[in-house]
């Protein structure tokens, strides 16, 4: 006996409404757009955007490459609301501009961690047998050499820059998303949907890509967002050990590391800029993802 | 149930299951924490608290290559000459040696008499565990295991090809066909005391070498004891002992009390005597009963430590510059504090080297000429050295010989319209048609600062600037390789002499070599050849000062800035007087221990 | 002595939910009464509010997002709504206890059952710990747990599911409670083991004079066991009364009709009532003559010509296996179908009957090769489809088809119907285009008894019922000859199983379909099999026509089966 | 349990030939001439040569990768490259100090979070939930620095509660130096720790044995203590013993900031000196010890879940 959810149409009264179907994801989002902290954090996400791509563009804070050596290390001032740098560039355009940055690595690396985490997990516990064990041991291997090596490791073989943090990050953080592929993939292979796709005469492929794959999409989005926090934090651990980006590209990682010297002169803003922008951003990131997860995952949803 | 109790509930429930051994461990861990601020007093030892910037890596003589390992190798081992503590510019003095050698009239023989007497530190590779005498073969084994291929010593360079025969020993000893006993006729004992060197070509630099590290001497017994080990078993001859070294913390070394050498100077430079440098002259060394050297590699640690008196002197970081020196003194809180400052300047020039072997940048000398010209150097004396620094004009820095202080090189000057000017010489108008440039530089926060700052300079000539960055064994190998393409590097003096900067551009020392560059010039190598002969004078000065106008003409450089080293030191620290060159100076120094009680407890 | 013959009365109850959809009213105006010593039993189908009503008595509701709104609920002359958490504690588990549906996520799975047992005697009796510990052997005992003494030592997980369900007794009858609420403590169970826990509770209450709440959507069970029944539908109570009245003489149009679609053992009607043929929309009575019923024909003759046998599976067997040796070999496996002979004939209908574990699933499965078999035959109209490679395994799957017990689970939640359904179309290049897949989808939905405009929408906008018969349509799609129903209707609450059940006896008729029928539920099988097999740990162990296997069963577990039937209804 | 964990052992080979393959591809294959890096600001060709015979890398990469192997076997991991201390001590003498760092701190940081997390669990969705869940949030997002350069000049230099920095080889005189960096190391735990081990517990929340026990008649705490907090053991464990090699690896930055001679400090220095083969050292042993932990927390998952059978 299953227990029916007492918001769906009651058993002998059938609904027949002439309405078109609405889909889980857009039940989702329907659930999302009721919860207020998802939105207010939605709303930060987008501000964030746009923010970036309006700097990238030119339209905003155009002056965050302007040296002006004679205002070096100014402290906020209504001209600089967050001072100036040790060259004399605006902090807070730099922070914005940071975004772009952050953003890029935040979204290409984790998009490359889904990609490979996605396949590999897909392939491993859909088809199981000696591929799952082929790829089990290949991200148990990776997984077993502690990240911060890794990440250290690639970098230090890949060179620097801002491509090679998003490829590193690409590289390195797919295990965990290539596990729980794995695990949602073998669950779903025996699921009756799957074996009625199956008794239906549908290709591995059409299993996979049609059936199944939606079906798990949702996890794909969530790892995602929570990857790009993971991501971003990362790019400033990794600009600390001087394996950031080019020099004089605005990052949020190598404002925070130059914080170190910075801070004996008492010059917090270009930390306090670069935290503050990060703070807003992970932080909306977070509970997005927090409220992503409620909305989307249907396990989570019956309670 | 409020918050309080229920979470008092929840920590104990949590400590039952997990065990009692935990909650043991953790309230004992607790009570020694809150106990923490008990401190020892330690004050009242007559120590020297001194610090490392950077790790200490070893103690052997011949892999000493850094600051700090050849810093804490020098208390330890010593070498047949060194430098008068003092004197100004530096004086070298026998120091193993009984007296300076003679030398034969062509350059080519240095005879060494050694003092009689001194003693190998106690130890247990010596039978009964003491010291033996020092004579003049420890020298030649010392040496020969420098110049031994098998221990790869960094340091060979200072006898390589100079020495009668060395280099063939090497050889031989690589293919297995020597040993150490096999005799090399440029260094022989002739007697116990007696110690010859034969050079190949006149090197008068040898008395420089003679100080340093690398050519301190060791005693064969304790190397064979300790084997591989026995770079953390120093045992020399120096006024300090080893005592312990916990490896990224902290090194200990206590007085030698047999050590005797020689005492305070009685003689200085003619300010010293008012400056109180000459309070202890002719006083028993050193003063100090144990010398504590931390290795602290962060600049605020470091600093917050001097300023609460953990340390008795150290180098003012750069960002804390502000807070400790204005107009060139120390502000109020440090000399309330009484601390003082001693400013001075070093032997190093930084530069920023084109790869004389590119296609662009070697052959094109208008474009190197525009770039130095398009370079602030006063900007970035102020940003990157709080004004602490000189620019530099030439290769040659202050305190050694040849330097000029009115020595003006025409292309080190800001001078944007004459740099555009020279922009059109080279045929790149306004940077057009010039690819992107790649400038090197190691991925430190200062050295990159430093880089982006050069490339602001550059895009206002038109030249763009790529900034590639990687660590510092990483970037060396890419100078070394040949593929770095600009890049911005320091020299510091191994010994005060000209020869030890131009020996950077001289052309046989290209890559791997010193000479990243690769800048090669007929003319340049045959003077350096030349002054090699000759013995400091106004003479081997005017072949210097050739070679620097050489430099100047075809500018493989564009030189940076030399600069001034700021030390503050607590007022108990008597005898501070600092030389970067000079290693053996912690005996000199003495603590006034009551005063630092005192001082202490108001910090 | 309180001289109010009423254990516990509930006045006006109603408890509202906050769902995405808005707010649900689960139960309105619910007043009842539970006398001493007695059972009474709540029935209803899903989301007629009959837990919640249960939940409420025990406060347990989820709060968020559930609310008790309005209402009383008397306990010893005191409105357990209005009294103090902490006295509200003192009554769960002491006064009232319950029983769950699901015996094994119910129980903590990290706890021993002694554990569990003596957990409730050492706080509401405040006994020692050695003292709960005995009891709770003696607990144990009482419930019909063997070898008390070393099973309490077991965790849940090594117990069977009617064990399990022993031990949640043994849990909520251990401070003597007043009254005993048991939320569909059967549904989960074997019909046999129905039958013991039934039983059980019933010697129990007798023992501990206790008063019991018996929740339940299966009214034969209700018959058997309660002495007062509540009847509720969409959140209210529409009929209450004495048991036998109900069963005799029910007044409410649904009660009727939840009585009359009940498969039953003892009539043979060629199909069954529902619901809405008794009561109307807007639930208004509307008369119904049952005795419009057509008995079934009888034994129907399946003759060679006629009715050539399909499909012929010879001695099949499925083994699992269980335990990997130390380097990888298997040492010992499950025999999930073990040596199974079976033959089904064209339009006819085998019925697979058998309790949980017997390899009626698997079997099901191995015909269709979603599980390899590991040995033996399985002959579709001669070809040995276990020896077809992939791409005529493909071809085969059009004639074959299988329809699951979850409807929901086998349709692709992430799919709208109409995808659903063209699908296999597209796959098999049935239709020359989508238009014309879509208007064979439409006919098909028309067909199953659902609207064609309902193709855009998505499962999880379905009720069980309609998923069930999208499931249909998508089978039919291929124009299947031959369907395996693996438990069809088990999901489904009893007024649409019926529909379903006739549904399926119509697209028989009009398609001349087979049918392999997998179940638990005899009278079900009965209903609509010609033939059937009853299996137990892999094997068939009777294997006749329908008729004759009910009124003269062979084998002993068949007897046992059909005798464990509730009887509430006769 | 003494089969299962020598068969455990086995299934460990494949994974550490894996873990060798990676480092050794990683730091022979592509990682650039070491002999180059050894050889000094006065390089010749001729040393460089030498250095290269002696490194055995003018030998076949598989020849090489035979070495390396016979190296993990003896524990003989050469010496560094920059210091020519002999690796295999460096890490045996930079353990200690490392554990005892984050050792006492993790487990005072996991007592604390876990009773934070319990509280917020049993309070979930009030005010103090959210505010705590914000505060996390804040000090995850708040870098290590921070905290590191804030405590060492408030705490240590103003006002004198700590030492600035320092380090004590004997037993009992490290912790003087230790209480700073452990309150770092704590306070830098909480924000993730505390937001894992909440949604950890309102994961258990909802099970229906809660439901139970709340039928039973237990407190809100009764059932959080013992019910909750024993099923979300799995997880817990989990968590643990992953965070465990990262105890030994140290905390980079702290060790450097506060002097402690630990292998974080040893790994930062080696990254900084490109020193292969300590790096190459490091990620090998910490991956066996990664294994090891594994290992233990399967162990733990039986004893805290009698689900789970070791065979």
């Amino acid at each position: 006996m299953k227990e029916i959810s007492l918001s769906s149409p009651l058993p002998w009264q059938e609904k027949s409404s002439e309405q078109k179907g609405r889909s889980l994801w857009q039940d989702a989002l329907h659930r999302l757009a009721k919860d207020k902290v998802a939105m207010v954090s939605f709303v930060v996400i987008v501000f964030y955007l746009i923010l970036a791509a309006l700097s990238k563009l030119g339209i905003i804070f155009s002056n965050f490459d302007l040296v002006n050596n004679e205002i070096a290390y100014q402290s906020p001032s209504w001209e600089h609301w967050l001072g100036t740098d040790l060259f004399g560039r605006d902090v807070l355009a730099r922070a914005a501009h940071g975004t772009v940055t952050s953003l890029t690595v935040g979204f290409a690396g984790t998009g490359l961690s889904m990609v490979i985490g996605t396949v590999l997990g897909a392939l491993a516990g859909y088809f199981g047998g000696k591929m799952d064990e082929a790829i089990v041991w290949f991200y148990t291997t990776i997984d077993t050499v502690p990240y911060i090596l890794l990440v250290i490791a690639f970098s230090m073989v890949i060179g620097s820059g801002l491509n090679t943090i998003c490829l590193v990050i690409g590289l390195t953080f797919w295990v965990n998303h290539c596990r729980v592929m794995r695990a949602e993939f073998m669950k779903h292979r025996d699921r009756e949907y799957v074996q009625s796709a199956v008794s239906l005469g549908a290709s591995h492929l059409r299993r996979i890509f049609i059936h199944i794959l939606p079906n798990v999409s949702h996890l794909v989005l969530i790892n995602f967002s929570l990857g790009v926090v993971t991501a971003i934090m990362s790019e400033v651990m990794l600009s600390y050990l001087g394996l950031g980006v080019e020099p004089g590209v605005p990052s949020w990682g190598m404002m925070i590391s130059d914080a170190k010297l910075e801070l004996s002169r008492q010059v917090w803003w270009g930390l306090a800029g670069a935290t503050g922008f990060m703070f807003f951003l992970v932080l909306s990131l977070i509970l997005f993802n927090d409220a992503l997860r409620d909305a989307l995952d249907p396990k989570l949803k019956n309670k | 149930m409020n918050f309080a109790t229920f979470s008092l509930k929840l920590s104990v429930q949590f400590f039952i299951r997990k065990g009692k051994a935990m909650l043991i461990t953790t309230l004992s861990l607790l009570l020694t924490l809150s106990m923490g601020c008990t401190r020892k007093n330690k004050d009242a030892e007559n120590t020297l608290n001194i610090v490392a910037t950077s790790n200490i890596k070893t103690l052997d003589p011949i892999e000493a290559s850094d600051v700090y390992s050849s810093g804490a190798v020098a208390q330890v081992y010593e070498g047949l000459l060194h430098y008068h503590f003092l004197k100004r510019p530096l004086q070298l003095e026998p120091l193993l040696a009984a007296q300076m050698p003679k030398v034969s009239k062509d350059g080519l023989t240095h005879t060494f008499t050694l003092r009689q007497g001194i003693k190998f530190q106690d130890d247990s590779a010596f039978p009964e565990g003491k010291g033996r005498e020092l004579t003049a073969s420890d020298f030649i084994y010392s040496w020969k295991r420098l110049a031994d291929p098998n221990n790869k010593s960094e340091g060979f360079w200072v006898f390589d090809n100079k020495i009668l025969g060395l280099n063939e020993w090497r050889e031989q000893v690589s293919k297995g066909k020597a040993t150490y006993e096999t005799p090399i006729e440029g260094l022989q004992a002739p007697d116990r005391y007696t110690l010859i060197i034969k050079l190949k070509k006149p090197f008068y630099q040898l008395h420089y070498v003679l100080t340093m590290s690398y050519t301190s001497v060791v005693a064969k017994e304790v190397v064979e004891r300790y084997g591989k080990e026995f770079l953390n078993h120093p045992v020399g001859t120096g006024p300090f002992k080893f005592e312990s070294w916990t490896r990224n913390n902290q090194l200990v070394l206590t007085r030698n009390k047999d050590w005797s050498l020689h005492t305070y100077p009685t003689e200085g430079e003619a300010s010293d005597k008012a400056q109180n440098y000459l309070e202890d002259a002719g006083k028993k060394i050193p003063f100090v009963d144990k010398v504590v050297i931390q290795e602290i590699i962060e600049d605020q640690p470091r600093w917050l430590n001097f300023m609460k008196g953990n340390l008795d002197y150290t180098s003012i970081p750069k960002d804390n510059f502000d807070s400790a020196v204005q107009n060139g003194k120390t502000t109020k809180e440090l000399n309330d504090k009484g601390i003082h400052l001693q400013i001075n300047r070093e032997p190093d020039v930084t530069y920023t080297a084109f790869n004389m072997n590119d296609p662009i940048l070697g052959k094109n000398e208008n474009l190197r000429k525009a770039m130095s010209l398009a370079y602030d150097t006063d900007t970035s004396i102020k940003k990157f050295y709080n004004g602490r620094a000189i620019t530099a004009q030439s290769p040659i820095p202050p305190e050694v010989d040849a330097y000029d202080p009115n020595y003006k090189n025409p292309y080190k000057e800001y001078n944007l319209s004459k740099a555009k000017e020279f922009m059109v010489k080279a045929g790149y108008p306004e940077g057009k048609g010039l690819a992107p440039i790649e400038f090197s530089s190691p991925n430190s926060t200062t050295n990159r600062q430093t880089a982006e700052f050069f490339k602001q300079n550059m895009e206002k000539i038109g030249v763009k600037i790529n900034i590639v960055t990687s660590s510092w064994p990483q970037f060396t190998t890419k100078i070394t390789e040949k593929k770095a393409q600009l890049w911005g590097i320091a020299w510091l003096a191994d010994y005060p002499d000209a020869e030890n900067f131009l020996q950077l551009l001289y052309g046989p020392n290209g890559s791997p070599g010193p000479n990243g560059a690769n800048y090669k010039n007929k003319e340049f190598d045959e003077l350096y050849e030349q002054a090699s002969h000759l013995l400091p004078g106004v003479e081997r000065d005017k072949i210097y000062q050739k070679m620097r106008d050489i430099f100047t003409k075809e500018l493989p450089w564009i030189p940076g800035v030399h600069r001034l080293s700021y030390s503050t030191y607590h007022n108990w620290l008597k005898n501070f007087k600092f030389h970067s060159v000079i290693n053996d100076n912690l005996k000199y120094f003495r603590i006034d221990t009551k005063e630092r009680g005192e001082m202490k407890a108001k910090l | 002595m309180n001289s109010n013959p009423n254990l516990i009365e509930i006045e006006n109850l109603a408890v509202e939910f906050k769902t995405d959809e808005g707010l649900v009213h689960a139960a309105k105006n619910i007043s009842f009464s539970i006398p001493k010593g007695k059972t009474v039993g709540l029935v209803g189908e899903s989301g007629s509010g009959k837990s919640i009503t249960s939940l409420a008595i025990m406060r347990l509701i989820a709060s968020p997002p559930g609310k008790i709104t309005n209402g009383k609920i008397l306990f010893d002359q005191k409105n357990l709504l209005t009294l103090p958490e902490a006295e509200m504690r003192k009554v769960r588990g002491n006064r009232i206890s319950m029983i769950f549906q699901e015996p094994m996520t119910s129980l903590n799975p990290v706890f021993t059952v002694g554990d569990q047992i003596s957990e409730t005697l050492i706080l509401h009796q405040k006994l020692s710990k050695k003292a709960a510990w005995e009891k709770s052997i003696d607990l144990l005992n009482q419930v019909g747990i063997p070898k008390p003494a070393e099973r309490i030592k077991s965790y849940p997980h090594e117990m069977s599911g009617g064990q399990r369900q022993r031990v949640m007794i043994a849990m909520a009858i251990a401070c003597e409670p007043e009254l005993l609420i048991a939320d569909e403590p059967t549904t989960a169970l074997d019909v046999t083991i129905q039958k013991q826990i039934l039983e059980l509770l019933a010697n129990l209450k007798e023992k501990y004079k206790m008063s019991m709440l018996f929740i339940t959507h299966d009214l034969g069970v209700i018959g058997d066991i309660a002495d007062e029944v509540v009847v509720m539908y969409k959140g209210n109570i529409v009929e209450k009364g004495p048991a036998t009245n109900i069963f005799s003489k029910p007044q409410h149009p649904y009660t009727k009709g939840l009585l009359a679609c009940r498969p039953s053992l003892d009539r043979n009607p060629n199909r069954l009532p529902v619901v809405s043929d008794f009561m109307s929309e807007d639930g208004k009575e509307k008369p119904y003559d049952m005795s419009q019923l057509k008995q079934k024909k009888t034994n129907r003759v399946s003759s060679d010509e006629q009715n050539p046998v399909v499909l012929e599976i010879k001695n099949l067997k499925k083994y699992f296996p269980l335990k990997k040796g130390f380097l990888g070999g298997t040492q010992s496996y499950v025999k999930a179908v073990d040596d199974v002979t079976l033959k089904v004939r064209r339009g006819r209908t085998l019925g697979l009957v058998g309790e949980s574990g017997c390899g009626k699933t698997t079997l099901g499965r191995t015909i269709l090769r979603l599980v390899e078999p590991s040995e033996g035959s399985i002959l579709y109209n001669g070809t040995n489809i276990t020896s077809l490679d992939r791409e005529s395994m493909r071809g085969m799957r059009r004639k074959m088809q299988i329809i699951f017990q979850d409807p929901y689970a086998s349709l692709n939640p992430r799919m709208t119907i109409g995808a659903a359904i063209a699908e296999p179309m597209y796959i098999h290049n049935i239709g020359k285009n989508k238009k014309e897949r879509s208007d064979i989808a439409a006919s098909l939905m028309k067909k199953v008894g659902l609207e064609a405009s309902m193709l855009n929408r998505y499962p999880h906008e379905f009720s069980g019922g309609q998923r069930q018969r999208v499931c249909i349509a998508r089978a039919l799609a291929v124009r299947p000859e031959f369907i395996i129903c693996d438990e069809s209707v088990s999901a489904l609450d009893v007024s649409i199983q019926a529909q379903i059940l006739n549904l399926l006896f119509d697209l028989q008729d009009e398609f001349n379909l087979t049918y392999v029928f997998i179940s638990h539920d005899l009278a079900v099988v009965k209903f609509i099999s010609d033939d059937i097999a009853v299996m137990y740990n892999g094997k068939v162990v009777e294997y006749n026509d329908a008729i004759s296997i009910y009124e003269n069963p062979q084998h002993d577990y068949t007897k046992k089966l059909l005798s464990a039937i509730p009887k509430g209804i006769s | 349990m003494f089969k299962y964990i020598f068969r455990r052992t086995i299934y460990m080979v494949p994974i550490l030939f894996g873990v060798t393959l990676l480092t050794f591809t990683l730091f022979h294959v592509v990682g650039g001439d070491p002999a180059v890096l050894a050889a000094g600001k006065h390089a010749t060709p001729e040393q460089i040569e030498l250095i290269r015979q002696s490194l055995g890398l003018n030998r076949p990469l598989y020849v090489q990768y035979f070495q390396f192997l016979h190296q993990i076997f003896t524990l003989d991991f050469g010496r560094s490259w920059s210091s020519r201390q002999n690796i295999w001590t460096m890490f045996t003498q930079g353990v200690g100090p490392s554990l005892s760092l984050t050792l006492p701190a993790f487990l005072i940081a996991e007592v604390l979070t876990i009773s934070l997390a319990l509280l917020l669990a049993r309070w979930r969705d009030s005010l103090f939930d959210r505010v705590t869940k914000i505060t996390c949030l804040a000090m995850l997002s708040l870098s290590s620095l921070v905290y590191i350069l804030w405590g060492q000049y408030v705490l240590a230099y103003k006002w004198d509660i700590f030492p600035i920095s320092g380090w004590d080889p004997s037993w009992a005189g490290r912790w003087e130096f230790l209480g700073l960096p452990i309150v770092i190391f704590v306070l830098l735990s909480l924000g993730s720790n505390i937001l894992f081990f909440r949604t950890v517990f309102l994961d258990e929340i909802y099970h229906d044995y809660v439901r139970t026990a709340r039928a039973k008649g237990l407190n809100e705490s009764g059932i959080l203590f013992k019910h909750v907090l024993r099923n979300a053991m799995i997880p817990i464990i989990t968590r643990v013993v992953q965070e465990m090699p990262f105890l030994i690896l140290g905390s980079l930055l702290l060790e450097s900031f506060f002097g402690i001679p630990g292998i974080g400090g040893l790994v930062v220095l080696a990254i900084q000196n490109a020193d292969f083969p300590v790096i190459k050292a490091m990620t090998f042993l910490s991956a066996v010890l990664y294994m090891i932990f594994q290992l233990i927390s399967d162990v733990l998952y039986a004893v805290v879940d009698p689900k789970i059978q070791l065979r």
